[in-house]
């Protein structure tokens, strides 16, 4: 797909993008419009507020339980599937059965947590997309995505006025 | 490193990335030449048989295995000490994390290979992994050997994701700023980061589950690689000390490995700005509890040897304290205690210079540690008659040479590829502690309509 | 026959050749058409005899099919055949009792020795160059024919010798038609291990002049001067199987055993006593016990009978003997011979045995005659659990006995034997005799040598000729051992393989030789082969002994040859029809060398592995630890730590041991088994040529060993020698055991 | 019930003579590793005779003891392989599978007795010596533990042989090439599952010793201590 049509400032402080936030937020813009990047997490600021809420720690649990259950079955089935002579002791070693058990209750949660992180994070996602270098040169980037025409002209200003040192305009039409 | 705006953090960081100097290549190749070296000559053993080693009855294990536990503990640097520096959210933990978690990375991979180094048949050495083979048979879940396959298995995986996630928002920086080729590759390596907050959030969240995780992890990788001794009923090894013994030391080799590396990177990338005396200071000092934490296990483990004087213990006992392994022994308490001691708990002493030193010395000594853990026990089992001795031939030595060359060699590839401090970490840890929220004024805001 | 096997040959080949270039050079190689058909797999087991050492055991040889390089007709080629895996003791068999000891097991490598001489050479170079060339057999016979036959016709005495390994049954006819024909002479070709002085004094002391066979088994109480009887000395398979009988065989009786000698050898070690004498004072010693069971009545003086009446002093009891007296000069304690003599007499049956260095002393003769008459009052010749002597073995009593080896190198070298022709066979004179008697020189001095080796040994490499012989397992055997068992036995074994090499049996040879000479010689040797001979020899036993079993001759051989041979029970002789004789007094121990100069005395001692040097080529006895000082691929020196530790030598220091005749260095072994004023070193080692195995290792005691020799016979007296020794330095010495030492702080602080 | 193959090794009847280990070399294929090796300590001998001095001249001792794989029942050797090269057998052998062997060398290190013997370089014996192998024992590579087997292959081979005439093994019928050659007798094999063969008699009585019984390694070689010698009074 094109980079979407959208209208953002380009913010040099973290004071101002703040300000921009607001304003468009005065505006009515609705929340899941607006869009905000940064090269650092601002997590003190308003801005970044967004999106913070995530099961990632439940998900991480459940991985964890599911990759003990594989490694214990792992322990066990391939204890069984070459019966030694144990002279009268259990076939199935419990310690070492535990001591797989738990690595691989561990590597499931280290896994399952990365999936989850990109999952959840659409990542990776190389597809062209709205994007701006300065982000990485400390600019914060504050916009809105599918502008209505009639709030365009609005939105500029109230980003111009929060102090954006840039505002541009991407893909479709404009 | 307040005066410094964040945009110049980044420029200095990135710097060591740009260029090469002759230094750098000169560098680069002698070691690469001692990694190549090692590489025929392990080569040369799976050529002609392991009897190119100074291996022998009955000390079937010597060097090999000395490096694995060796870099195994060294491993012990990065992760763990970042992970605890994290969950506590020390804040001087920022520019530290990073050069950290690359030893650990590092360190585990090569100490993973001395497993196979050391086979008789190293081309058989896949027959240790469980998949289900054409011989209808599976490894034997019951060898330490497997537990070791397995804790390390995770403990690499983790110690990766758990270097890569915080590169990923570097990657971005990079890609923005590099062009042509670099650009490309780096563009793949962020993923397509932008930074929203969403990213932001999830991979905070994603690290701080990791650095639960990966903690438990590190400490039962080392209690397992003790555990390939204690499980054998050879004299001095069936302890039940063994596995806090190895972690503690493990934990104590690993941050020496870490200072040794942040002085040399102060110096070699000019991160005087960012690497300052107070890291080295608070690493000292951990170091400092670490090594009397080590020469508390020691005596614990020596007391209980002599006290319970059983006579299959005491000639291995023996052989270490005034014996043929006593020298190693008394220069292993040198470069562990008596050297690194002193210089650590005496404040003027703790300078960048004073901590590397201390460490350069434990790096050693934990080295014979392992050393005089393996073969004085082997070479002094309980029938006298059998007793026997060990000399490392050339191969042996040459390997482990190649192995701290290749780490060496990889840390300084790595320092081409990635800035070796996190930026963003850093540039985070610049404003206010978080959680305090700002209030914004508005002027604009009053003189509306 | 030689067409049809030239053509299935060349069929073969044709069929191989269309084969090859499949890069395996056994394809190179045409393959044989198969002489025995074998089944793959399924072992054969063959009687054959072991013939490392002189006991005479009989074994049994693994057969099974297999694959191997040989030449025939010149050529090289594979041939399916039946090869020796595994040797083990004959179970039929009185002598080894389905035992056998590492050195006969070891049998093997010497047929598949890579460096057996697998054909007949000639010399070219210069004498002693090791330069030879290869020559068929044709020719190498006529050689060795035209120069006897030339020494034939004219005869002078002595002009024809031998020197040999110990001989017996057929063989020894062959080589006795030999010497009578050519009124030539033989000599033992080894000084050491020689049982000629304990045949002397049986012979005079009861009238049996061989060894003698000691029935441990039912003995209660083993009293042993020196002897190395469950090692090397007489038949040690027969003895260790005693031996285990003794101490464990006989429910609620276990017999003690009592070892005297200056070094704790290899038995010495399993005594329940060991008893630290002086060299040279074994036989002092048992008259001082003897005094004792006489003076205190345990055993009537006269029960001794001739064999006391040969000791000066017997009919008074010993009065010179007592303990006290001799206290000092044996170094044994009065009351530790009183409480052994008392012991030993109240413990019936028991038995004196008295060998290795108590009869290589200059005063051995009279050692072993007081250890007889000790064995005569103690009643146990030719009681069970004594000493036995079969009645059977006189026959074999020598016609002409051989000659010592001194004796004949003094001769040859001063020219009163002009010796012409000298064949060597088992032998290696050079190797086994001390640089003393100047062997070499003799040998010089001769003009032809021809030699059966089957190895390039010191002794070979002087040769102008060497006929190889095939190894034991390709070949005719036969023997009359003299001791190892009460029975009478005559062993009998066909080759359990055909040869590997283009080699040959050397009584074939003799016999073959015999023909193409003629005359008496011929008569005397009526045979084409030697399996016709032994065949002979056993229709002779059957006429005089009769059997059983068998019911004509034929039977008897071919059940003979199937068990590998026949034996029967004899009435063990007691001591009989020996008589004259003055009695003897005792005689001190001459050393050779200053004590004040040489401080030492030297004790070699005989292999456990090595035997007498003569299997220092095998692999497997250089690698077998010696079972006391663990050495392997090597020599050392034993010396006592309280030495040692005078002399500043450690384990391992490269010492020099030189007596008034040489010197040689070895590795020093702290070994608290030997005295502190004896050092001892194993002989074996310290071969110039010998294989790729043996060559260049290690030193040779005999060689620096006095020309001293033991009064009343010819024999060497080889512990006689006294040395100094001088680190010179260190040296590597390999031991397979206790690496660690005594030594080594781990062990001084447990 | 399966056979539970034992040895008794009577210590006052072994004089060290050596013979079993020569007998094993023989039977097994063991190769000899020649002077260099034997000089690094890689001798194999699966079968040694321990010697042991005490005392001082003139009043010294010396004992010797074979010493081979004491085939445990709790074998410290079985449980550290990671491919179960090293296993325990029906019949309670300590099987050593050469061809799954990788050469961790664990077992090694974890034998109390140090009777396993690691091939650090390919065996060779200079033609023709290679004909003197042992066609029914494999011959071992590079990187590969062995060890003592009780002679396996003579124990199939007897098993085998009783089964094709149908009947029972008989007590003594089988013999490792140690026992064989032992010539003193001083070793007895047998199955120790049967109370009336020989070896179990010997390994219940009184001089019956395990080697270094206390590490709890259950072995199936009983040692005889060496006995003293009781005269009558009289004497």
């Amino acid at each position: 797909m094109a980079t979407p049509y959208a209208i953002y400032g380009l913010f040099p402080t973290p004071e101002t993008a703040e300000r921009g936030f607001n304003a468009l937020d005065r505006a009515g813009v609705s929340p899941s419009r607006i869009i905000v990047m940064a090269s650092e997490p601002f997590d003190e600021y308003a801005f970044s507020k967004m999106d913070h809420a995530t099961p990632m720690p439940y998900i991480a649990a459940l991985g964890g339980i599911v990759g003990g259950v594989g490694g214990f079955f792992l322990a066990r089935l391939t204890q069984e599937a070459y019966p030694i002579i144990t002279g009268g002791m259990p076939l199935l070693a419990a310690w070492p059965t535990g001591i797989v058990t738990y690595e691989l209750t561990m590597l499931g949660a280290v896994i399952t947590t990365i999936v989850t992180l990109l999952v959840t994070t659409k990542l990776p996602n190389w597809k062209s997309k709205l994007y701006d270098h300065e982000v990485s040169h400390g600019k914060i980037l504050i916009g809105v995505i599918e502008p209505s025409s009639a709030m365009r002209a609005e939105i500029e200003n109230r980003l111009r006025g929060a102090g954006a040192v840039k505002v541009k305009i991407t893909g479709g039409q404009s | 490193m307040a005066t410094k705006t964040p945009e110049q953090i980044t420029e200095d960081l990135m710097r060591p990335m740009w260029g090469l100097s002759g230094r750098y290549v000169l560098a680069v190749a002698f070691l690469a030449g001692v990694v190549v070296a090692a590489l025929c000559a392990f080569m040369w053993q799976v050529y002609a048989g392991l009897g190119v080693s100074g291996l022998r009855t009955p000390v079937f294990w010597g060097f090999y295995i000395t490096d694995f536990v060796f870099w195994i503990g060294l491993s012990h640097a990065g992760t763990l000490i970042s992970a605890i520096l994290r969950l506590a959210n020390a804040t001087w933990r920022r520019p530290v994390t990073r050069c950290a978690e690359v030893i650990t990375v590092f360190a585990l991979s090569i100490g993973a290979t001395f497993p196979i180094i050391h086979l008789g048949r190293p081309w058989l050495a896949f027959w240790l992994f469980p998949y289900p083979s054409e011989r209808g048979l599976w490894p034997n879940i019951r060898s330490p050997l497997l537990w070791d396959f397995f804790a390390i298995n995770t403990y690499l995986i983790s110690s990766v994701t758990f270097l890569l996630l915080p590169m990923i928002p570097d990657f971005a920086l990079i890609r923005d700023r590099a062009n042509g080729w670099k650009q490309k590759v780096y563009g793949a390596l962020s993923l397509g980061w932008t930074g929203t907050p969403r990213q932001w959030h999830r991979l905070e969240t994603a690290m701080h589950i990791m650095a639960i995780a990966v903690i438990p992890v590190a400490v039962s990788v080392h209690s397992i690689v003790s555990w390939d001794f204690a499980m054998a009923p050879v004299p001095m090894w069936h302890s039940t000390i063994f596995a806090p013994y190895f972690v503690a030391g493990a934990i104590f080799s690993g941050i020496a490995a870490l200072i040794l590396a942040m002085a040399l990177l102060r110096k070699f990338l000019h991160l005087e700005d960012y690497l300052l005396p107070i890291h080295f200071e608070n690493l000292g000092k951990l170091l400092l509890v670490m090594s009397l934490l080590w020469f508390y296990f020691v005596f614990a483990e020596r007391l209980t040897a002599w006290y319970g004087n059983e006579t299959g213990e005491m000639p291995v006992f023996w052989t270490t304290q005034h014996g043929t392994y006593a020298g190693l022994f008394w220069l292993m308490v040198f470069c562990n205690f008596l050297i690194p001691v002193p210089i650590l708990a005496i404040k003027k002493f703790r300078t960048i210079l004073g901590t590397a030193l201390a460490s350069f010395t434990v790096v050693i000594g934990m080295w014979l540690e392992r050393f005089l853990i393996i073969v004085p026990s082997l070479s002094h089992k309980y029938l006298t008659y059998s007793w026997g001795t060990y000399r490392p031939t050339w191969v042996e030595i040459t390997i482990t040479a190649g192995t701290f060359c290749a780490m060496a060699l990889l840390y300084m590839i790595f320092s081409k590829v990635v800035p070796l401090i996190s930026i963003w970490e850093l540039k985070a840890g610049l404003h206010a502690a978080p959680h305090t929220p700002r209030v914004v004024v508005e002027p604009s805001e009053a003189g509306a309509d | 026959m030689e067409r049809r096997d030239f053509l299935k040959i060349s069929a073969i080949a044709g069929a191989t050749a269309a084969l090859e270039g499949c890069g395996n050079p056994d394809h190179q190689l045409i393959r044989f058409v198969p002489e025995e058909d074998l089944l793959p797999g399924i072992a054969t087991w063959k009687p054959s005899i072991c013939t490392q050492c002189p006991a005479g055991c009989g074994m049994m040889v693994r057969v099974m099919q297999g694959e191997a390089e040989v030449i025939r007709k010149g050529q090289l080629g594979l041939l399916k055949m039946g090869l020796a895996k595994k040797l083990e003791g004959n179970p039929a068999h009185p002598i080894s009792q389905g035992k056998l000891c590492p050195r006969g097991q070891a049998g093997l490598q010497v047929t598949y020795h890579p460096d057996r001489i697998k054909n007949p050479l000639v010399r070219e170079g210069a004498r002693g160059s090791g330069q030879f060339k290869e020559i068929g057999w044709d020719d190498a016979i006529k050689q060795l024919a035209s120069q006897l036959s030339t020494l034939h016709t004219s005869n002078p005495p002595g002009g024809l010798a031998f020197v040999t390994g110990p001989l017996r049954g057929q063989r020894k006819t062959i080589l006795d038609a030999f010497t009578t024909s050519f009124q030539g002479s033989y000599a033992v070709g080894a000084a050491f291990l020689d049982d000629s002085v304990a045949r002397a004094a049986n012979g005079a002391s009861f009238g049996h002049a061989a060894p003698g066979t000691v029935d441990l088994a039912n003995s209660n109480y083993v009293l042993s001067f020196g002897a190395d009887f469950l090692g090397t000395w007489n038949s040690p398979v027969a003895q260790n199987v005693g031996f285990g009988h003794m101490r464990k065989g006989r429910p609620g009786m276990r017999g003690k055993f009592v070892q005297f000698e200056p070094r704790i050898s290899q038995t010495g070690a399993s005594a329940d006593e060991f008893v630290a004498v002086q060299p040279g004072a074994e036989g002092v010693l048992a008259l001082a016990i003897a005094h004792v069971v006489i003076a205190e009545k345990r055993k009537p003086l006269a029960s001794a009978g001739h064999a006391g009446s040969l000791i000066d002093g017997w009919a008074q009891g010993l009065p010179d003997y007592a303990p006290e007296k001799v206290a000092a000069q044996t170094g044994v304690k009065a009351e530790t011979i009183a409480r052994i003599a008392r012991e030993a007499a109240s413990h019936d049956p028991a038995v004196a045995i008295i060998g290795d260095s108590a009869t290589a002393q200059t005063n051995g003769y009279f050692n072993a005659l007081a250890v007889n008459a000790l064995n005569a009052l103690l009643g146990s010749v030719g009681k069970p659990g004594g000493i036995l002597f079969g009645a059977g073995l006189n026959a074999q009593a020598s016609k002409s006995g051989p000659a010592s080896l001194e004796l004949f190198a003094s001769q040859v070298s001063s020219g009163a034997a002009p010796v012409k022709v000298l064949l060597v066979y088992n032998a290696n004179p050079i190797f086994s005799a001390p640089t003393a008697w100047g062997v070499r020189a003799a040998l010089d001095k001769i003009p032809f040598i021809a030699s059966f080796a089957s190895f390039m040994d010191e002794t070979a490499l002087l040769a102008d000729l060497i006929l190889p012989d095939s190894s034991p397992l390709e070949s005719w055997l036969d023997d009359v051992p003299p001791s190892g068992s009460a029975k009478f036995v005559m062993s009998v074994a066909p080759p359990a393989m055909a040869p590997l090499h283009d080699t040959r049996s050397a009584p074939d040879v003799l016999l073959d030789v015999a023909q193409r000479i003629g005359g008496d010689l011929a008569k005397a040797l009526p045979w084409k082969t030697y399996d016709e001979a032994i065949q002979a020899a056993f229709a002779a036993l059957y006429k005089e002994k009769g059997s059983k079993t068998a019911k004509d001759a034929d039977e008897f051989w071919s059940r003979a040859k199937d068990q590998g041979g026949w034996w029967t029970d004899e009435p063990s002789a007691t001591a009989n029809g020996a008589s004259g004789g003055r009695p003897i007094k005792a005689s001190a121990a001459q050393f050779d060398g200053e004590a004040s100069q040489y401080p030492f005395h030297f004790l070699p001692f005989a292999s456990q592995l090595f035997y007498d040097g003569s299997l220092a080529n095998l692999p497997w006895m250089q690698e077998a630890p010696d079972p006391l000082s663990t050495v392997m691929w090597g020599t050392w020196l034993e010396i006592n730590p309280r030495t040692a530790q005078k002399l500043n030598i450690q384990r391992g220091d490269l010492v020099e041991v030189s007596s008034p005749h040489g010197k040689l260095q070895a590795p020093a072994l702290i070994a608290p088994g030997v005295a502190p004023d004896v050092v001892a070193m194993p002989i074996g080692q310290g071969h110039e040529s010998y294989t790729r195995y043996a060559s260049g290792r290690g030193a040779n005691p005999i060689s620096i060993l006095a020309p001293a020799t033991v009064e009343g016979t010819g024999a060497l007296a080889w512990a006689a020698t006294r040395v100094k020794l001088s680190a010179v330095g260190r040296s590597a010495m390999i031991l397979f055991g206790g690496s660690l030492t005594e030594a080594s702080p781990e062990l001084k602080h447990r | 019930m399966a056979h539970q193959w034992g040895m008794v090794i009577d210590l006052d009847r072994c004089t060290g003579c050596e013979a079993c280990v020569v007998a094993c070399h023989a039977e097994n294929n063991i190769s000899t590793v020649g002077e260099d090796q034997a000089r690094r300590s890689r001798a194999k001998h699966w079968i040694r005779v321990e010697r042991y001095y005490e005392g001082e001249f003139p009043d010294v001792q010396v004992k010797f003891m074979p010493v081979l794989c004491q085939q445990c029942d709790a074998a410290p050797c079985e449980p550290v392989c990671p491919t179960f090269a090293s296993y325990h057998t029906s019949e309670g052998l300590n099987g050593q599978i050469y061809n799954r062997c990788i050469g961790t060398r664990y077992c090694a290190n974890a034998c109390p007795y140090v009777v396993r013997y690691f091939n650090f370089f390919n065996p060779v014996w200079d033609k023709p010596l290679n004909l003197q192998l042992n066609p029914d024992v494999s011959v071992r590579e590079v990187g590969v533990m062995e060890k003592c087997t009780f002679c396996v292959q003579r124990i199939k081979a007897g098993e085998i042989k009783a089964e094709a005439e149908k009947r029972e093994l008989k007590d003594g019928e089988i013999q490792p090439a140690c026992v064989q050659s032992c010539a003193p007798r001083a070793m007895v094999f047998g199955d120790l599952n049967d109370p009336e063969s020989e070896v179990s008699r010997l390994a219940n009585s009184g001089r019956a010793t395990k080697l270094l019984a206390e590490l709890g390694t259950r072995p199936k070689v009983t040692y005889l201590q060496r006995d003293a010698w009781h005269g009558h009074e009289n004497a």
